[in-house]
């Protein structure tokens, strides 16, 4: 199975949702989406919504910390929902558990980043 | 019981999913949990995703090589490649360090294997290529189903 | 494009699902239809058993091999066996024809592998082993997504 | 994925239900679970739903033709319901479909058999 990126714009946040399965080939193409969805709609904030996500590993943890850093780097924020305890393990292996913002869900997530759903 | 299987496939990213797949599959037989099954099935995305991008540095007439024998409740695993091995093991090893920063990989590789698997061992040689044996038990608090 | 993998693994039955699921999961990525993917795994799942069954009598002490190739939209499948191997070739391929009936075998794998590939080619040797060959083109009126 | 066998006796009938992959390995298993079902309880007639088979192959054909002429030779009808067309095809190919009795649905089935479910 592969990845499926769900893009929406609400007010200055992308929302990415992702469905499937997050690895070192799919991380590839998530990078170039997202990238290219934040210069051309002007967004600084993301909301990463993991919900569906069955596969993660570490090209996932780098594929996230590339667009926290890149998100910070043009003074937006990063947030992430929806987490498995699966993936939850993972990040905070990683030590990202302690840097990046994490919501239970996208209407939380949505409230940090300063839009009421 | 005992029963073994041996895998190698075109060091291609799209690959990735399939090896994790075939594992994945042929471990299912000893009944794992949900969760030793994704411990194994992330390790060896972890190892096949090494080979292609630090081995074979995306070179795709490259080919990833897996063994995989199952002896009583302990999955032993070898993951070969025939790339451009590791210079420094202790470096590679570190969390975190990661020799293509420029990829956004986040140097973790190693110790998720570390984390999720009973033994890793990882044997390389500069030039000849890298072989991980990876080991680990199950916990086997399994059902009576099948 | 083109890709490989090969695979090969003890001839036990619990591992004729495996076998399918891996052959399947490696095809997926050329995106064939939910219908060539069933065909595909089937014949596997008939190959595979007739070397557990038929080439090595079910002991397990045995190897089945199985070479899948990629080529643009078109698989290609070798699946093989060190085996008894066949006396009579004709008469194996013969629909309903089996050596063992005391199994409940149907004596249909032949004839399913040749509906469902666009080619198969039997090579066998008494007391060597069982080689198919198989090939299968894709239909790909496939949608763009991936 | 493995086989699940769902046996139940209704009236003379024994409804056996079939979930997840039906090959060699797991034909050996469907076969002995049924016979003795069938000498154990004193029954004749078999119902085989396969709705929720997702994968068969030959010797799926085999076992199954293994029961028509078992439950034949003890006086018995099978009928087999609910097939998809990928098992249905299978069931063509090998001149099944033209001896055994089949149906849309259980309950087809089991009026076939006498029953009035
Ligand atoms: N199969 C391999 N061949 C060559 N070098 C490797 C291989 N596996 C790992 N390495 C080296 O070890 C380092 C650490 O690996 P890892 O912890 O998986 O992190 P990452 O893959 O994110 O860089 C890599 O950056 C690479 O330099
Ligand atoms: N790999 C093999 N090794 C030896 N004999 C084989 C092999 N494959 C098929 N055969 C022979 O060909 C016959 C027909 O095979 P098939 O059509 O698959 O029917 P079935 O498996 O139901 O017997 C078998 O009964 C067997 O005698």
């Amino acid at each position: 199975m592969s990845l499926l990126i769900d893009l929406e714009k609400k007010e200055e946040v992308l929302c990415v949702r992702l469905v499937g399965e997050l690895d070192h080939h799919t991380a590839i193409k998530l990078r170039e989406r997202v990238d290219e969805a934040l210069s051309e709609q002007h967004l600084t904030h993301v909301l990463l919504n993991l919900e569906k996500l069955t596969f993660m590993d570490s090209s996932g943890l780098g594929v996230v910390l590339g667009r926290y850093k890149k998100v910070h780097s043009i003074g937006g924020e990063l947030v992430i929902c929806s987490l498995s305890p699966q993936v939850k393990r993972l990040f905070e292996l990683s030590g990202l558990f302690k840097i990046v913002t994490f919501a239970t869900n996208e209407r939380e997530a949505l409230l940090n980043l300063g839009v009421a759903s | 019981m005992k029963n073994r299987m041996e895998l190698s496939f075109s060091a291609k990213s799209s690959n990735e999913s399939f090896a994790r797949v075939s594992v994945g599959a042929f471990v299912t037989q000893l009944d794992p949990t949900l969760d030793e099954l994704t411990e194994i099935k992330t390790v060896v995305s972890e190892a096949v995703t090494n080979a292609i991008i630090h081995g074979y540095g995306e070179n795709d007439d490259g080919l990833v090589n897996i063994e995989v024998e199952l002896i009583n409740e302990t999955v032993h695993l070898v993951i070969r490649d025939e790339g451009r091995g590791i210079e420094d093991l202790d470096e590679a090893r570190q969390p975190l360090y990661t020799s293509k920063p420029e990829l956004e990989r986040s140097g973790m590789g190693f110790t998720i294997m570390e984390n999720f698997m009973d033994n890793v061992q990882v044997d390389s040689e500069p030039m000849t290529g890298t072989t991980l044996t990876l080991v680990k038990r199950l916990s086997k608090q399994k059902a009576l189903c099948n």
